[in-house]
């Protein structure tokens, strides 16, 4: 099933798994699954106290986007806080380390996926190339 | 250094397919010597996960780059995990010919 | 052995929701206090929205067996992927990578059979929700909710139907729209179907393949033309060359209109709304009389 | 470059086809598919002439050939959707409404005896209109809806797209919130919900809207029959601001809607003047801009 949602950039995924509540008289039920972005929209905007104008743009997505991401990571976690529930980091719809350029010269898109890959265009071997921070590259044909 | 680029046909006069998984041929290009040769992409009429097994095809043929006109969120997440360099070339009109012509400096 | 009576529509919107819960209103109270509603339209399931006073009495969670692939026991033989008609499994010997896709996987077990190296387990994969809830009066409410982003309608449906079996003397379900594979598991095996339709070209269209595949899976069905009044009788025309009963025809009015957008069982209030569910009952009693 | 629009709504009968055909007549150099391949509806509005008619495989249902059956019972065993019964005589016979095709059976049947047949009941279309090309299909009653079908119509709407240079596509989405409504938004930019001022149609919005956020794409939202309900639509509207969602304008219910259907029209054709077909070419300006 092609299921084309444009992917985020994130700096560095959690260093945790997941977190369960103590103490609760109850029986701690149900889990929420926080999804990489919005773990990394928390961590901007209220860890790092980026402005959202500054968050979107290294998360690669539009304001309007990361607002909805933001808003859907506070929305869970608060559910998590108040109904003890278990927080699960999930594999969302993001990507890390393999960025997609666009050389300026010649406008062709590429991914450069390793380190020992030299940062120049495989097509014209120009060395002007930038990061595509709008998402949803490989659609935008 | 072996790529691949997708085509519409199985020789250089062919035209850059745009579809990456459902391509018509993958022509294996050596870098070094000029030297091409195409085999047809058994992918191209499966119902789904086209992507994947091309991808399969990619990365078994031991390539280090892929020139195509788009590429699937599965193929595209498993090339990135092998290592696999990927190239959206803007026009899709193009020729092999002139494709292995600007990528090895021709 | 209970009566199933499903309440279907080619097209969506036609009022098969607002259908199915005052028929089960109207057979609580006319017909057998012992009526289970079910709704199997596990997209969008709404007739939850028409009962402002139910208690959720259970909660199961609706899950599918996948296989994953034990990479220290995997040989890379890729007899698995041979064997799934899905294409859910990748197998690249070469790098020793091998994995299973949730997304395609039909849980049909081949791989399984496949594997000589005991290297797929199956695990539980969450695809959906099953509640069951009490709504003050009759046997209650079973409600089937696919996973968002979930592809996998049918298991869900068939999980749902699963448990209604025999629950109560009648069962009726609610299917969802269209002729597509999970309308065919809601409807499968029911006794009586009932088609709701508008007299739309809309309507109409959707109705004839809606007709086709009913008559294909030879089951019994008549058809409910709801907000009769509205557009033109080329729906009427069509029944009668067919020679399809009409069960009863529910006059369009905007006074219903606002009271159905709250989610409004009408009949319990409005006599004359009532007396329509109460004829669609007689002629289904009628016909199980047969 | 081609932009691609789906119109959506979640729930049924919104007024989604009535309103993607209603753009049509705005909308310049557009093509059109009707992604809704399970009760395709815009071809009634579009009355288009067919071009090209392509069959399109639908799934594998297995058969068993009784003569060579011995009755062993293996494949019933296997078969986990119940679809291997056993008859009279003591063979067995396939129930194809329960088959997934999964062809488990077929390998193990230790005679052969199992076959597998693939349903051509799918077809497909490329169609000239008034307002352009429209790629539309007919799904085979009882077919898996799985979104392939959803691709195919795409993939077609787009070779024609960029062959005959065509700037934008206008998908008519199917309802829902499974595997074809998630085929109709590969790759796309833009995103018209269609919300129906009802409890229902305010439930199935909100199920919609949590589908499509993980999306980025820009997303319009119109409200049809918002008078039938003020106190929904309301609720309507604050939900779609609260998700940053355009809203492109509010629809009375109109009986209009359904009188231009009768005479194949859409609306802005059968009732230019009015006040709706205002709102229409309104919501066009703001999603084309």
């Amino acid at each position: 099933m092609p299921r084309r949602k444009s992917p985020r950039k994130i700096v560095a995924p959690p260093v945790f798994k997941g977190y369960k509540p103590f103490g609760s008289s109850k029986v701690c039920d149900g889990e929420v699954e926080l999804l990489y972005e919005e773990y990394e929209a928390i961590k901007l905007a209220d860890y790092d106290l980026m402005p959202h104008h500054e968050a979107c743009h290294l998360m690669g997505i539009s304001r309007a986007t990361f607002a909805r991401i933001y808003e859907s990571a506070r929305r869970k976690i608060a559910s998590a806080f108040v109904e003890a529930k278990t927080i699960k980091t999930v594999y969302g719809n993001v990507y890390f380390d393999e960025n997609w350029f666009r050389c300026n010269d010649c406008e062709n898109a590429f991914t450069i996926p390793n380190p020992r890959i030299k940062r120049i265009c495989p097509v014209c071997r120009s060395q002007s190339i930038q990061l595509m921070n709008s998402t949803g590259s490989t659609n935008n044909k | 250094m072996k790529t691949i680029i997708t085509a519409n046909g199985s020789d250089v006069n062919a035209t850059l397919d745009p579809r990456f998984g459902r391509c018509e041929f993958f022509c294996i290009l050596d870098e070094e010597t000029g030297e091409t040769e195409f085999i047809e992409n058994k992918a191209k009429l499966q119902s789904s996960a086209a992507g994947t097994t091309a991808a399969e095809t990619v990365i078994e043929q031991g390539v280090k780059k892929v020139i195509s006109g788009d590429f699937g969120p599965k193929a595209k997440s498993l090339l990135d995990r092998f290592g696999i360099q990927m190239v959206i070339l803007k026009d899709e009109g193009q020729i092999i010919a002139n494709v292995i012509n600007s990528i090895t400096g021709k | 052995m209970s009566f199933k009576i499903t309440v279907a529509s080619g097209k969506g919107g036609t009022g098969k929701t607002t259908v199915a819960t005052n028929l089960y209103w109207s057979l609580v109270k006319n017909f057998d206090n012992d009526t289970l509603l079910v709704d199997c339209d596990v997209e969008e399931p709404d007739d939850l929205l028409f009962f402002k006073n139910a208690i959720l009495r259970s909660e199961v969670k609706v899950t599918q067996a996948v296989p994953e692939i034990n990479t220290s026991k995997c040989t890379y033989c890729r007899k698995c992927v041979e064997y799934c008609e899905y294409n859910a499994i990748t197998v690249i010997p070469p790098v020793q990578y091998a994995s299973i896709a949730p997304d395609l996987c039909h849980s049909c077990g081949a791989c399984l059979y496949a594997c000589q190296d005991d290297a797929l387990i199956e695990k539980d994969h969450e695809i959906g929700l099953m509640s069951g809830y009490d709504v003050g009066f009759g046997k209650g409410l079973l409600e089937g909710r696919l996973k968002i982003g979930s592809a996998a309608q049918t298991p869900v449906i068939r999980r749902v139907k699963k448990e209604a079996l025999d629950a109560a003397s009648v069962i009726l379900f609610d299917a969802p729209p269209g002729t597509s594979c999970s309308v065919v598991t809601s409807v499968l095996d029911a006794d009586f179907v009932i088609m709701v339709t508008e007299p739309t070209p809309f309507g109409l269209h959707d109705l004839k393949i809606a007709v086709e595949l009913i008559r294909e899976m030879d089951l019994p069905f008549g058809v409910v033309i709801n907000k009769a009044g509205l557009g033109d009788r080329a729906v009427y025309d069509y029944l009668e060359d067919e020679g399809i009963d009409i069960l009863e025809e529910i006059p369009f009015n905007e006074e219903y209109a606002r009271k159905f957008s709250e989610g409004m069982i009408l009949s319990r209030i409005d006599k004359n709304y009532a007396i329509h569910y109460q004829k669609i009952i007689r002629k289904i009693l009628e016909f199980k009389q047969q | 470059m081609i932009r691609e629009l789906t119109v959506l709504s979640g729930k049924g009968g919104t007024g989604k086809t009535s309103i993607t055909a209603a753009l049509g007549s705005f909308a310049k150099n557009a093509i059109f598919t009707d992604c809704d391949v399970d009760a395709a509806d815009l071809h009634l509005l579009f009355n288009p002439d067919i071009l090209e008619t392509h069959a399109f495989e639908g799934g594998t249902k297995a058969e068993i050939d009784p003569d060579a059956c011995i009755g062993c019972g293996i494949c019933q065993d296997a078969c986990r959707f119940d679809a291997i019964k056993r008859t009279d005589h003591g063979w067995f016979e396939i129930d194809s409404l329960h088959c997934e095709g999964c062809r488990l059976c077929e390998r193990l049947c230790p005679e052969s005896a199992i076959f597998s047949i693939r349903s051509m009941n799918n077809q497909w279309f490329v169609s000239d209109t008034r307002f352009g090309p429209l790629v539309h299909a007919r799904m085979g009653p009882g077919e898996e809806n799985s979104g392939k079908l959803v691709t195919t119509v795409r993939e077609k709407a787009r070779e024609i797209a960029r062959s005959k240079n065509y700037n934008i596509i206008i998908n008519d989405g199917p309802p829902g919130i499974g595997c074809p409504v998630i085929a109709s938004l590969a790759g796309i930019h833009k995103i018209l919900l269609v919300a129906e001022s009802s409890e229902s149609g305010y439930h199935d919005l909100l199920r919609i809207i949590e589908l499509i956020s993980k999306y980025d794409v820009d997303i319009f939202g119109i409200i049809n029959k918002f008078d039938v309900n003020a106190g929904i639509s309301e609720r309507i509207v604050s939900i779609l601001q609260s998700n940053n969602i355009k809203i492109t304008g509010k629809i009375p219910f109109d009986k209009k809607f359904v009188e231009a259907m009768v005479q194949g029209k859409t609306i802005s054709e059968y009732a230019p003047g009015s006040a709706i077909v205002k709102v229409i070419r309104n919501t066009w300006e703001m999603i084309s801009s």
